[in-house]
């Protein structure tokens, strides 16, 4: 099945939503009311935008995140053959970690992980 | 304007629910059932009705026998207020807001004296709203000061009833006015 | 922070965990302890406070009196205007004229349950009632006439 | 001996022995189609029964007890009645978005149950990335909850989206260390061959404790990355009231809520089959009686009954403990739980080159 | 109770000071004028007035009072000082530098009495809506909407 | 025609339309969104090849990681909800023209060379292959560059937090100029 | 009447860097009722919390001049409803004062029982919706049904299960319950069985822990200076329980301690709200076998009337002083009534408290300041 | 099965590249010109692979650059972000055109 079997899922998911979504849009008939749409802060009207800027602690989450996550997708291949190579791939990867690592302290001592 | 006329029949009764008169489909009716069977309240307390409204809540009385028990913070998920506490006129707004912003069908339920009609603040207060339904129009009227939490289970079961009946406030206004 | 501590700190905190899930967990496994009452099915069986106050009554009897004598005493008392008092004046057999109860409103969508008219009330008339199944689905309904329709006073009631 | 697979093959053989291979795949997909989303709709009504009734038992009291005999319909009815409720969608949303995202967290969730075996031979795609292909997939929700934050346009449902993405993110390395220390140890990727690598016992029992912490890592982290609490930042309902899905009413909403509990239920069954062995069922060395007794289960209910065990354990933690402040959420991860699953790994495989593992 | 004592330190910092023991505390009367300095001395004068538990106002009609009760979390005394304020334009000097309690008390009395806090930081309305009128509390304030007389 | 030739073309119109999207779409948040869907595409693309290891890389990391980035750092620059305006008829048609071409001529050599290039070998990329010859020290493994990544991901993330990290513990000091 | 009324927030637009602002409350699961905070956030640090209080401002001192001294007690239990009993205590209290009432000696020791019920009920609640503002669902539960225990109590002798009006100028409403005794003792073997449950699930929970201590300093001075009482002075240490400093009714005469913490943070407040429910249980202890016998209710006349003069009273209530004021001219109403809230004084120092903190913090000290809204409005 | 010629897989990288050229030519925003960059190491990463699964089946080294890319690209964007929001702070845009006097 292969792909194919993704796509069937895919398929499946949106019939799945789009049907309930499609089945309360035909049954029911909402009142309207020019509150309704506004958005809702505790029942007290927004005077600003969300859509601000937000703060710089998100991205160095990120971007500690994205970096361990490329690790990760290395040390995957690794897990497999790691028995059959042996003592070898462990040093390998202790090293390669071990890098990593270091910038990871670096992120620590720098307040990077403080959040915000 | 609390003068009002004065009913025959005695209260504590419990009303007679009209069946049948609206016409309902089978579909309806299981509509009906599933939204009766599924009161999901939003967390909307003013004072002190709301502590017996966590009573409610608490193992003792327990409505999540009912299905009750999924209180949503955000009225969008809501489907039914329980004005448990006194309005005032800096809350009166929020509380129409809060309303509106709700996703239909919703329902409104106006718990202990002070949000059916100001209660012990009817009386001398420039700031209480005298009755949740000059704001919102309210389905249950449950009185008390606070109402106990039997009350309180008592009144979501007649709002059940009156879900499982179909009818709208004005036709059972009119089925009231018509007794 | 030493690797002792760090040790420490995990271990202290997993077992703290773990003793917050066995309480939990105890009384998951032991349904017993489940205290809910089942309101609408116990409605035969639930047990209210003698003094629990549900509403104002006003008790008749048999033969359909009542003893308030329309004093306006407990009208007073109210704090907040609940009760309404309409008198009126009979002719008792003797010829006199007499002040007497015409219609005793209650306005329960009002009353706080204070206790304070039934104190204040010298004859007794009116007492506080453990009903509390009162939803209505309009507020008029909850404005009530306590005494019944062509009741009148009891016999020796001053 | 009753099994799934049987069912399975004479479905395929009655299908191709009536319609010519073209239609075989169609009739296929067909099914695939009703049985997934059967199978969704199931498990949310059941899951989400089971966690308020855990949740009543916990706290004392019953729970949903008078819709349907002993509350069975109570899920029913509040489906039923979100599917019925006014879908409301925010004026100054950005309303393409905002439709789109619960049905990209539906999408997947949807997506995640192909690799997942729920009896001998019962599933849907055995790739051969399996556990990456899990981790990849399950990395696209937070896409689905920043889009619902996003465009809200609602302040609460920005801040619960921009944290749980950073929650989210942060989780899924531990998750991911944690799922490598089986792959060390079963030496694939695959999910058959690592169910098959627990033959003669569970990971869990066979790599000592190294595999044990992994398994608690595992399941903190997956709790994380679920939204559950203790890690329900995202939704904090003392604090941002319903977070990312503030602005969510009716069937939008049960999207949203439907896709957690399914998210759950899948975190749950790569548990039960990493560390608890699928559906193989339990076997303790020679004992041949009791590992006799034992395959006499079907292989369906020991996937379900371990998964379940999981599940429960997760709606334990959610019922007993307080929610982490934000910052010490991110600190637990990186502080404790990162560097803990790397040497964690390091000891895995040591052990695993070694063959001290049974 | 070293009321003398107090009694002799209040008159030196304002001597225009009456004092009225007939009530459960010693009472001082003081010029508005002369409060903000008496409020300070007696903060740091060695009775360590330190504590602010209540401060509103009284509307007799005539002119409104501000009642200040003061006492001291070390030697555990307690006075109460009145300040009258001319109904009109009722001004007195702020104390909410020296008790900052005194801050969100002196917002209740502005909007309730419309009492102005010279020097106040925030002076803004706390309770009522913004767009209220009128100071309710004080006894000639009527709302013939809003209130229903009994 | 069969199942996977179709399929090759559905996925290659989502990725070249949601691409497309990408980079004319007027929000930055959709763009990005767009962007997403593109790469997305790009990964099913590499299942259909059936490189699915290149393809779990791919939305581990693009979408994952680095979509998850650019989404976080729309956040930060506080034009999330703005609309851009849409570029110039000055700008927008050198670069049309440009692209046209150079599509063309690009199409034309992959015409001339690759015609003859249809296969239907079965390629095998196991994790096993994988995970070996990249931890292998021969000519053909590729464990120098495999270690060189970490050197080039402690980079990048040391440069990142010094850059991103130093203003901030500027206004932390006095907030009043972070605008400037 | 209720009339469209526009609320003008100061909201101020897009600050500096990263900052926002965000209203919590009127409808809020957090504020415990209808307080509304403006809060700036920068990030997830709070940078500015500004209370809007009034959304349930119920005129109850106006009311208070039009009511009689008898009626007006009933309002104060709307107050500080979950201590109405110690609300209407301290009004008796300052009417008997007025009047120069002796109150019967088994009427004290009663209202002395019910106040320290009352207390333990406030905080059993109080606890159940701490734990809930920092996300465990389950100690609610737990807290409740000691908490229904009491309200079963209240209810026999009082009843109503919140709002009770059983102070009453001269004494007490009704005689106790013949079942009183019987039922505060199983209450309290129960609670004393129970409480060790709150330790396990709460207090030594380490994510509880972490999350409250070192969160919502409030030093010794500060908490003179914003005028705090009760538990939350408590936990700054300094020494402020009415029941010691002024003793009223028979307190001077049980053996208790008042409960101090010097750790200035959430956790203190905590733990001082904790150990006073056992101080009370302490009292309860010694007093529920001796009541003395006698009347509940001295004698008084149908219509109050104080001569003309100022009295003030004070009582210690779950939340901390609760001070009565009543200005007399002489007639059947009080010329003005001032009652002195302690959360309004608390309130005033969440600012204060929580700036720098993060959002999650921002709650558990709101948490622990034990907030009642309508206390706090009237 | 697979019958797709290695030419149109080519055709569709080379669309994508000139997709993402088009975005970089017109954008003045920085982000969407990563995000153009990014689409445009996509198409190379696509090529790569095909032309290791076509031309060379049976090495990996195709695959290997893919990855490497990936990598890459992962780190570059980090750094890229990195520099865009610092020159957000202080110059409030992130506008190309508002950077060129950008000095530090
Ligand atoms: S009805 Fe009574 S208990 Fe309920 S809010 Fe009003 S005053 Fe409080
Ligand atoms: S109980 Fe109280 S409120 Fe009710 S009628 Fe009697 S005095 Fe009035
Ligand atoms: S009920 Fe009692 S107090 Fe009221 S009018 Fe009748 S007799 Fe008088």
């Amino acid at each position: 099945m292969g792909a194919v079997s993704l796509i069937v899922l895919v398929i499946a998911a949106v019939v799945f939503s789009a049907g309930g979504i499609l089945a309360g849009r035909l049954f029911v008939k909402g009142s309207t009311n020019p509150q309704k749409g506004q958005p809702y802060e505790c029942g007290i009207p927004t005077a600003s935008s969300p859509w601000q800027q937000f703060h710089v602690g998100y991205y160095l989450f990120a971007l500690l995140f994205l970096v361990f996550d490329v690790e990760l997708v290395f040390l995957y291949p690794w897990a497999v053959v790691v028995k059959e190579i042996g003592i070898i791939a462990l040093v390998e990867i202790l090293f390669f970690i071990f890098i990593l690592f270091i910038g990871f302290l670096y992120a620590h001592k720098q307040g990077a992980l403080k959040w915000i | 304007m609390i003068e009002k006329p004065i009913q025959e029949t005695f209260p504590g009764q419990v009303h007679n629910m009209p069946g049948g008169t609206a016409v309902t489909g089978k579909f309806q009716d299981i509509i009906n059932w599933a939204r009766a069977n599924s009161l999901w309240p939003l967390t909307f307390a003013t004072s002190c009705c709301g502590i017996e409204m966590m009573a409610v809540a608490s193992s003792k009385y327990d409505f999540s026998r009912f299905g009750f028990e999924v209180a949503r913070a955000t009225p969008r998920q809501a489907d039914v207020i329980i004005i448990a506490g006194t309005i005032v006129n800096k809350m009166g707004p929020v509380l129409k807001r809060l309303y509106d912003q709700m996703a239909d069908p919703k329902y409104v339920i106006a718990m202990g004296a002070c949000a059916i009609s100001g209660g012990p603040f009817f009386y001398n207060t420039y700031s209480v709203v005298k009755g949740a339904d000059h704001i919102i129009p309210v389905d249950v009227y449950i009185p008390g000061c606070p109402p106990r939490p039997e009350a309180l289970l008592h009144a979501l079961l007649t709002l059940q009833e009156k879900i499982k009946s179909g009818l709208t406030r004005e036709q059972i206004r009119n089925e009231l006015k018509g007794t | 922070m030493s690797v002792k501590e760090y040790i420490q700190n995990v271990y202290n905190g997993v077992t703290s965990l773990l003793k917050g899930m066995r309480k939990t967990g105890y009384y998951f496994f032991h349904p017993k302890e489940i205290i809910t009452q089942q309101y609408p099915d116990n409605r035969s069986t639930l047990q209210l406070a003698e003094r629990f106050r549900g509403e104002v009554v006003m008790p008749h009897d048999a033969s359909n009196e009542h003893a308030c004598t329309g004093c306006t005493a407990c009208e007073l008392a109210c704090p907040n205007g609940t009760i309404k008092i309409i008198t009126r004046f009979d002719t008792t057999p003797e010829g006199k004229k007499k002040k007497a109860l015409d219609t005793f409103i209650y306005h329960l969508e009002l009353c706080t349950m204070c206790n304070l008219c039934v104190e204040a009330c010298p004859t007794d008339a009116i007492k506080m009632a453990q009903n509390f199944e009162h939803s209505v689905f309009d507020r008029s309904k909850l404005t009530k006439k306590l005494n019944q329709p062509g009741s009148k006073i009891r016999e020796g009631v001053e | 001996m009753f099994s799934l697979e049987h069912i399975t093959n004479e479905v395929q053989n009655w299908l191709s022995s009536n319609f010519s291979s073209g239609w075989v795949l169609v009739w296929e997909c067909l099914i695939v189609i009703v049985l997934t989303t059967g199978l969704f709709a199931v498990l949310g009504l059941v899951l989400v029964l089971m966690e308020r009734k855990v949740a009543a038992q916990i706290q004392i009291r019953l729970g949903p007890n008078r819709v349907g005999p002993r509350g069975m319909l109570q899920t029913v009815a509040d489906t039923l009645k979100l599917v019925m409720k006014e879908g409301l969608t925010p004026d100054l949303a950005d309303k393409f978005l905002f439709n789109l995202a619960p049905f990209l967290v539906m999408m997947v969730a949807m997506l995640l149950l192909a690799p997942i075996a729920f009896a001998r031979g019962f599933q849907l795609w055995d790739i051969n990335i399996g556990v990456l292909y899990i981790s990849a997939v399950s990395s696209l929700s937070v896409i689905g909850i920043l889009m619902a934050g996003w465009a809200s346009n609602n302040k609460y449902s920005l801040l619960g989206a921009m944290r749980s993405g950073a929650q989210i993110v942060s989780y899924e390395l531990s998750a991911g260390m944690a799922v490598l220390s089986i792959v060390v140890l079963s030496g694939s990727l695959q999910i058959t061959e690592i169910i098959q690598s627990q033959q003669n016992g569970w990971w869990l029992f066979k790599g000592h404790i190294p595999a044990v912490i992994a398994f608690v890592v595992f399941i903190i982290a997956v709790t994380a990355e679920t939204n559950r609490a203790p890690f329900d930042l995202a939704e904090a309902e003392s604090e941002l009231t319903a977070g990312f899905h503030t602005e969510y009413s009716g069937m939008k909403f049960a999207l949203f809520f439907l896709a957690e509990y399914i998210n759950i239920f899948i975190v749950c069954a790569i548990g039960a089959t990493l560390f608890l062995g699928g559906w193989m069922p339990l076997h303790i060395g020679s004992w041949g009686g009791f590992n006799h007794l034992m395959d006499y289960i079907p292989s369906s209910i020991w996937f379900l009954g371990k998964t379940f065990l999981l599940i429960f354990l997760i709606m334990w933690f959610r019922w007993t403990f307080p929610r982490l402040r934000v910052d010490q959420l991110l600190a637990l991860e990186w502080k404790y739980l990162l560097p803990i699953s790397m040497l964690n790994l390091l000891l895995v495989t040591l052990i695993a080159i070694l063959g001290w593992h049974f | 109770m070293h009321n003398e004592a107090i009694k002799d330190f209040i008159t030196g910092v304002a001597t225009s000071a009456i004092f009225d023991e007939s009530g459960e505390w010693l009472t001082v009367q003081a010029e508005p004028a002369a409060w903000k300095a008496m409020a300070t001395a007696l903060r740091q004068s060695q009775f360590v007035f330190d504590y602010l538990f209540c401060l509103t106002c009284i509307d007799w009609k005539t002119h409104l009072t501000m009642v200040y009760h003061l006492s001291s979390t070390v030697y555990r005394h307690t006075i109460v000082i009145k300040a009258n304020l001319d109904r009109s334009h009722p001004v007195i000097d702020t104390v909410s530098d020296i008790w900052r309690t005194a801050d969100f008390h002196e917002r209740e009395v502005f909007e309730l009495f419309g009492v102005v806090f010279s020097g106040h930081p925030d002076l803004r309305k706390l309770i009522l809506p913004d767009d209220f009128e009128g100071f309710p509390l004080r006894k000639d304030f009527e709302d013939p909407i809003n209130m229903i007389k009994l | 025609m069969n199942i996977s030739v179709i399929l090759f073309y559905v996925i290659a119109v989502c990725i070249l339309g949601a691409g497309l999207l990408a980079v004319t779409a007027r929000q930055l948040f959709r763009s990005a969104i767009w962007l997403l869907f593109s790469l997305v595409g790009i990964a099913a693309l590499y299942f259909w090849m059936q490189v699915e290891f290149i393809a779990a890389v791919q939305i581990i990391v693009y979408v994952g990681g680095i979509v998850v980035l650019i989404i976080f750092s729309i956040f930060l620059t506080e034009q999330s909800g703005a609309k851009m305006p849409s570029p110039p008829i000055k700008r927008k048609l050198p670069a049309l023209l440009a692209v046209l071409f150079g599509i063309l001529f690009t199409a034309r050599l992959i015409s001339q060379y690759f015609t003859s290039a249809a296969d239907d070998h079965s390629f095998q990329a196991s994790m096993q292959a994988i995970g070996r010859q990249m931890l292998s020290t021969t000519d053909f493994g590729f464990l120098l560059p495999f270690e060189a990544i970490s050197f080039l991901l402690l980079a990048a993330m040391i440069g990142c937090i010094v850059i991103a990290m130093k203003p901030s513990q500027a206004d932390i000091v006095s907030p009043q100029n972070a605008g400037e | 009447m209720y009339t469209e009324t526009a609320i003008i927030s100061d909201n101020t637009l897009a600050g500096p860097e990263g900052e926002l602002v965000i209203n919590v409350g009127p409808q809020h699961p957090a504020t415990h009722g209808v307080l509304h905070l403006v809060i700036t956030l920068q990030g997830e640090t709070v940078k500015k919390i500004e209370p809007h209080l009034g959304y349930i401002h119920r005129s109850i001192e106006k009311m208070c001049e039009s009511l009689s001294y008898r009626q007006f007690i009933y309002v104060t239990s709307r107050m500080d409803y979950l201590s109405s009993h110690i609300n209407n205590l301290g009004c008796a209290i300052c009417v008997e004062k007025s009047m120069q009432i002796e109150v019967p000696q088994r009427a004290k020791v009663i209202r002395v029982l019910m106040s320290e019920l009352t207390r333990i009920a406030s905080h059993e609640l109080w606890l159940g919706a701490m734990a809930m503002d920092l996300g465990a669902f389950t100690p609610f539960f737990y807290a409740f049904r000691e908490r229904e225990m009491i309200n079963e109590i209240m209810e026999d002798s009082c009843g109503a299960r919140l709002t009770m009006n059983y102070m009453v100028p001269g004494g007490v409403m009704y005689d106790i319950h013949p079942q009183f005794r019987e039922k505060t003792k199983a209450f309290v073997k129960q609670f004393k069985q129970k409480v060790v449950e709150y330790d396990d699930l709460v207090t030594n929970n380490i994510i509880f822990q972490n999350r409250m201590k070192g969160v919502g300093i409030l030093s010794k001075e500060d908490a003179i200076s914003f005028g705090c009482t009760g538990p939350v002075a408590r936990g700054s240490g300094l020494s402020c329980d009415t029941r010691k400093i002024f003793p009223y009714e028979v307190y001077a005469d049980v053996d208790f301690d008042e409960v101090l913490e010097t750790g200035c943070d959430s956790f203190a407040r905590y733990m001082v709200r904790v150990r006073e429910m056992h101080q009370s249980i302490r009292i309860i202890e010694q007093l529920i076998d001796n009541i003395p016998e006698g009347d509940f209710q001295a004698k008084t006349k149908a219509v109050l009337k104080p001569p003309k003069g100022e009295f003030y009273q004070r009582v210690e209530t779950a939340r901390g002083e609760f001070g009565v004021y009543i200005v007399s001219e002489g007639g059947t109403t009080p010329y003005r009534i001032k009652f002195r809230s302690p959360g309004f004084s608390n309130l005033s120092a969440l600012d204060h408290m929580a700036r720098g903190s993060k959002i999650g913090d921002l709650m558990a000290t709101m948490g622990t300041l034990d907030l009642v809204i309508p206390d706090i409005d009237r | 099965m697979n019958t797709v010629p290695l030419s149109h897989i080519l055709f569709l990288s080379t669309a994508l590249f000139f997709i993402g050229m088009y975005g970089l030519f017109t954008r003045r925003n920085m982000i969407t010109m990563l995000m153009a960059i990014e689409l445009m190491l996509n198409s190379v990463n696509i090529n790569f692979v095909a032309f290791n699964k076509y031309l060379y089946p049976g090495k990996l080294d195709g695959l290997f650059f893919a990855l490497f890319i990936i990598t890459i690209a992962a780190a570059e964007a980090a750094v890229a972000i990195a520099i865009i929001i610092n020159l957000y702070r202080t110059h409030r845009s992130i506008d190309v055109d508002d950077a060129t006097d950008m000095k530090y």
